[in-house]
């Protein structure tokens, strides 16, 4: 189901707020909203402003390094990323069936990875709005209040 | 760690093209986290809701220059912070996003947004909001002075604290066999 | 130190008396007597270069490269002093800086020379400005890959592909820093010469650019070669790792 | 023709085009490794470039592996691996030649060409690029075109060389005056002024003992000309010592920017030059003997060449040299081909084998292992030429000029901003000054001493004197008035250490290019006082670690004008704290491009300091 994404017809008269950058998530985002005088919100975009290349510049290097290479996409899910690499080299070496062991090891990866980072976002990077509200304090809303609040 | 007499330092850091792996590291020095906070106060950062950095004793930088929003906040950390510290490889060296460097960034933003297989009439995003990239990926000590170093992609979470505890003891950062990495 | 005719000649190397035979440059002997010299470009098995300078040491005073300096009875010869140790790191930045060293993704990473050296001298940033050079990648042989991308020019392999395998495989061409490595084929291309994996031209190059195929980041993390102990205490990588 | 002629397939037909030139000059080398650069050199002349098929030829008829041969043909700036064009223009870039303003008959002569600075024409006629000093500093600017020099260029004569190019008028048709190269010699002393019958030096030696002539040469205290100044005595003592075959060779590189007294000595004086190399040969008991000419000095060889046959045939040189039957000795030309750090006598031993001209490891030094590792006495030409008159008139007669450190007399070849450029021969001892007075030079701010390598001395300094004892000097004396900026003449310097550094070790191959990179943000006016300490970090680094005097040397320049001409540097240091070496804005200049934006988020302030 797709639709026309909202756009405003005159974005240059509107007000611009901008939520930059958006802050206790892991990755490069920003948030910018255009309201009208009587605050209705015309526009909402979540611009991800980080564009590095990856696409383009593996090619060219050997292919057994692409995993590693791709593990730095992301600091927090460097294992998917990875996983995704090795299941494209699958199909390049030929390795169409994997083995029992090898499928149970790249599971268990993936359910680590996703135990730490679930377990971070929610302990470090979430926790400050549910314990506190999310119109606390924004200098206490973070690790270092939950750490004070709740030792 | 001697008891917290002194006034707090105020710390500030960001990730500029990085993949936020050295913040993750930095959490990993787990429950050391709460000796921490007792020495020092989180400024801008990702881990806080605080937008811009304020004047703080040190700014930790992960990430390199990948874009012009990256050079504003990084001069923005440059001019607020006394102490500068480049952490992870994109930091010091460029990193992996410095592997595009020797590709014409023409070539790379063709690859990315128009000879993609699947994509219908892509084009290249001109939308104002998005900062430009670079032609080239730098380090940041080429274009700020940077006061401490932390190798790694990530550096573990003992070669930071580490480092930080020397910078706070007031010592030169040492970081030994077992520490100090490159990858 | 009056030299009696039973004890065999020595020289002082930061205060310790390191006996040599007559011949043997000053790395040699100090080598030989377990005491460690940064050096890249030197390799016990083959003739002396003397070209990255990281074994500079002060002989009686005056700077010279121990690779190629003879020892002589009474010298008296620095080399772990603060000021050689941070030229000595200046040099690793340029080589650093020189070329396009990713560590994150490099397979040699953990059995690089070049890498364990600079944790020896606790080299902790590039400092220079990066020269970012565009340097191809030669994977036209079906066993063995060339990244010049590493390449320090150290001509480790020129000399073990000329005086060991006999097959003068590898030169250097170019001049300044547009100096770089050919190979002997008029495609340019490894496939097209005698290379062959067995030479002992495929074993030593101490960084990422003569690397086996498909075999790249086996030896997990924690087990390479200078993971476990640093380039300092291993008496030489004679096994070539990966 | 080779024996599988008969199946003349498309292939080994474009091959035998290479054989054909290539076969007679492999037969002139004696088909030797060793001479393997003046086969390329020559093979060049031929077909305009070394062609693959070409370096398959002399692989094999050279038995040697094809990447000995690239590797050596890459390092010379003036053998190509690729096509540069049937017309190959090298406008020569001396700091002595931008003062004369070559750079923009350089931008006019490739606008009349249509043809970018640094490539070939889409016809392939021409390209044109720059070179270091090619020695013609008094008369320049000067420019070499297929290694011919052609000096005194103004715009009239850009306009008619553009116009010959066009028609492809062989140089051999040019208008004589183009190469009319002038000696220029303005004030002669004992070396220049004294008459040498050929023979004269020779028969006079002949007539003592060997060490009589050898005891002349040491009590003369004759020192190096080349610049490093050490005693010619010893090292002849040394290298007859030594034993093996023994080699003579003259180093007529003459790299050295704003030096070109040996361009003269060869020109007119060659009698006395190949005679000293002949005293030299009596004296270390070598039959073989080598001038190593510079590749800008080409249009000298054929000239040299006529003064060797005309000695062999005044029995001078060949066999039983004047009647000596057990004196036989004779000289070789080679021409190097653009590489400064031949001038290094041991990188110019390697280049006299056929390789790349890098540095050998010293100890042991060339006179006990030179040539083929053979006892080798290398010496400057000018050094030759003063051992043949002491050989005539004895070494008394010349320890008595100049001083007691410096004995003798010294060829100066002056340039730059003075009315009378040219050849100024004086005693050791002579003042600055005394030769800016001579020269005719006025408003003088500065004069550069013995070339990039050497001491660049300002105004207060002028009282201080040539000679070894305070200013050594290999001849090079460039004059800068008040007109001139001296942080420009250092940059100049850097970058030609930059494009000459052989390579071979870190500290200069990449040190001088970092070199190069902070001189070039200084002069974009990124510079700030951290940027200082860095040059004087790198200088320490470079002149502790290098191998041989070209890393030592690379930061004298910079070095010197930072202590003597401060200003130059401060009003280019326009920021106090560190600002990056490459314009910002300028990096987003692609991005713009292609996303057709410019709006302000699309642009960086140019200079943002950082404290």
């Amino acid at each position: 189901m797709s639709f026309a994404l909202e756009t405003a017809a005159h974005p240059e008269n509107l007000r611009r707020v901008a939520i930059d950058p958006v802050s206790r998530v892991e990755g490069h985002g920003k948030v910018t909203i255009l309201l009208d005088d009587k605050n209705k919100v015309h526009q909402v975009r979540l611009h991800i402003v980080e564009f590095r290349g990856f696409e383009k510049f593996i090619q060219g290097r050997p292919y057994w390094e692409v995993p590693v290479m791709v593990q730095r996409l992301c600091g927090i899910c460097p294992v998917s990323h990875h996983l995704a690499a090795s299941k494209a080299l699958d199909a390049i070496v030929g390795a169409h069936h994997l083995t029992p062991t090898a499928e149970k090891m790249r599971r268990l990866m993936h359910y680590g990875q996703i135990l730490q980072s679930h377990a971070l976002h929610f302990f470090h990077l979430c926790s400050p709005d549910l314990l506190f509200g999310f119109d606390s304090d924004v200098s206490k809303r973070n690790i270092v209040g939950i750490a004070e609040k709740h030792p | 760690m001697e008891a917290a007499t002194k006034p707090k330092l105020r710390v500030a850091t960001t990730s500029l093209a990085g993949c936020f792996g050295c913040h993750m590291s930095f959490l990993d020095i787990d429950e050391r986290l709460f000796d921490l906070v007792k020495l020092v106060e989180f400024d801008r950062s990702p881990l806080t809701d605080i937008k811009h950095c304020g004047p703080c004793d040190i700014g930790i930088i992960e990430g390199g220059l990948c874009n012009a929003e990256n050079v504003h906040v990084l001069r923005e950390f440059r001019a607020n912070c006394k102490t500068l510290i480049a952490i992870g490889a994109c930091a010091v060296n460029g990193g992996l996003p410095a592997q595009r460097n020797h590709l014409s960034l023409a070539s790379i933003l063709e690859e990315v947004y128009h000879a993609q297989h699947g994509l219908v009439d892509g084009f290249i995003p001109n939308d104002p909001e998005l900062p430009l990239p670079l032609d080239k990926v730098h380090p940041i000590h080429e274009v700020v002075k940077v006061d401490y170093f932390i190798p790694g992609c990530p550096p573990s979470g003992d070669a930071i604290w580490k480092v930080l505890t020397d910078l706070l003891a007031g010592r030169e950062p040492e970081l030994g066999h077992g520490l100090i990495h490159y990858d | 130190m009056s030299q009696n005719n039973n004890q065999p000649a020595s020289f002082e190397l930061d205060g310790k008396t390191i006996p040599f035979q007559a011949g043997q440059t000053i790395i040699q002997a100090a080598m030989a007597a377990g005491v460690y010299i940064p050096h890249l470009c030197f390799n016990p098995e083959f003739k002396p270069h003397g070209s990255c300078k990281l074994c500079t040491v002060k002989a009686n005073g005056r700077q010279t490269a121990s690779c190629t300096q003879q020892a002589q009875a009474g010298m008296v010869v620095e080399s772990d002093t603060k000021e050689l140790n941070d030229e000595r790191r200046a040099l690793l930045q340029m080589l650093f800086v020189e070329g396009n060293h990713f560590c994150p993704s490099c397979e040699k990473s953990g059995n690089c020379q070049l890498q364990a050296t600079a944790y020896e001298m606790d080299m902790m940033s590039p400092h220079f400005d990066h020269f970012f050079p565009d340097r191809p990648v030669d994977a036209s042989h079906a066993e063995y890959l060339l990244d010049f991308n590493r390449c320090i020019l150290c001509s480790l392999c020129v000399r073990a592909s000329r005086d060991v395998d006999g097959k003068n495989v590898f030169a250097l061409s170019g001049r300044g820093i547009k100096t770089h490595l050919i190979v002997n084929a008029r495609s340019g291309h490894l496939a097209d010469t005698d290379f062959s994996g067995a030479d002992k031209a495929a074993q030593v190059c101490p960084v990422g650019v003569i690397l086996k195929k498909r075999v790249g980041f086996a030896v997990p993390i924690g087990e390479r070669s200078f993971d476990q102990q640093p380039i300092s205490a291993t008496p030489h990588p004679m096994k070539q790792e990966g | 023709m080779t024996s599988e002629s008969a199946k003349k397939s498309p292939m080994t037909i474009l091959k035998n085009i290479h054989a054909e030139y290539l076969e007679p000059i492999l037969q002139h080398h004696r088909h030797s490794v060793n001479n393997l650069l003046q086969i390329l050199r020559e093979a060049q002349e031929h077909y305009g470039y070394i062609h693959a098929d070409a370096i398959d030829h002399l692989s094999v008829a050279l038995s040697v592996p094809r990447a000995k041969i690239e590797g050596v043909a890459g390092f010379y700036s003036f053998i190509y691996l690729q096509p540069r064009g049937e017309y190959r223009v090298l406008f020569s870039d001396n700091i002595t030649d931008r003062m004369l303003g070559n750079q923009g008959l350089l931008t006019s002569l490739c606008s009349q060409l249509w043809v970018e600075p640094g490539k070939i024409s889409e016809d392939g006629l021409v390209s044109i690029a720059t070179t270091s000093c090619t020695g013609l500093c008094d008369q320049g600017p000067a420019m070499l075109v297929n290694n011919i020099a052609v000096n005194r260029l103004t715009q009239e004569r850009i306009n008619a060389i553009a116009e010959l190019i066009r028609e492809r008028v062989p140089l051999a048709a040019w208008p004589a005056d183009f190469f009319a190269i002038e000696d220029n010699i303005r004030r002669k002393d004992i070396l220049l002024s004294t008459e040498l019958t050929p023979g004269a030096a020779l028969s006079a030696a002949l007539q003592r003992s060997i060490e009589a002539t050898l005891h002349e040469i040491k009590t003369s205290k004759l020192r190096g000309r080349g610049g490093a100044g050490f005693s010619t005595g010893m090292k002849w003592e040394l290298c007859r010592n030594a034993p093996g075959d023994h080699y003579v060779v003259c180093n007529a590189d003459e790299g050295e920017p704003g030096t070109f007294k040996d361009r003269v000595l060869l020109n007119s004086y060659a009698d006395k030059v190949f005679e000293g190399m002949t005293v030299c040969a009596r004296v270390i008991g070598a039959r073989k003997g080598f001038l190593y000419l510079r590749g800008e000095y080409r249009y000298l060889f054929d000239h040299l060449q006529a003064v060797l046959s005309r000695r062999r045939q005044q029995n001078l040189l060949g066999q039983g040299i004047l009647g000596c039957a057990d004196f036989d000795f004779d000289i070789d030309i080679h021409l190097g081909a653009g590489a400064y750090v031949c001038g290094e006598e041991s990188a110019l031993i390697e280049s006299l084998e056929g390789k790349r001209g890098t540095p050998r490891n010293r100890p042991p030094f060339p006179v006990t292992n030179g040539y083929l590792d053979q006892p080798t006495v290398v010496n400057n030409v000018e050094t030759f030429a003063a051992a043949s008159l002491i050989a005539l008139n004895g070494g008394d007669w010349y320890a008595a000029i100049g001083t007691s450190v410096s004995s003798g007399t010294k060829l100066l070849s002056v340039s730059g901003d003075c009315a009378h450029p040219g050849i100024y021969e004086y005693p050791f001892g002579t003042s600055v000054a005394q030769v800016l007075a001579d020269c005719g030079a006025s408003d003088t701010q500065a004069v550069q001493i013995s070339g990039a390598s050497g001491v660049c001395v300002a105004a207060q300094e002028f009282g201080r004197c040539i000679g070894f004892e305070d200013l050594p000097t290999a001849g090079a004396f460039m004059v800068f008035d008040h007109s001139r900026d001296m942080f420009e003449v250092a940059r100049n310097f850097v970058h030609f250490f930059a494009h000459e550094s052989c390579g071979f070790c870190t500290p200069c191959r990449v040190g001088t290019s970092l070199l190069s990179n902070m001189m070039d943000k200084f002069s974009h006016g990124h510079g700030s006082p951290y940027d200082f300490a860095e040059i004087e970090n790198l200088n320490g680094l470079l002149q502790s670690m290098s191998h041989c005097g070209l890393g030592h040397s690379a930061c004298n320049p910079v070095l010197d004008t930072i202590a003597k001409f401060r200003p130059a540097y401060d009003q280019r240091m326009v920021h106090q704290g560190y600002v990056p070496a490459f314009d910002l804005d300028r990096a987003l200049s692609q991005a713009r491009q292609m996303t057709g934006r410019d709006d302000t988020g699309a642009h960086l302030e140019r200079d943002h300091e950082s404290k």
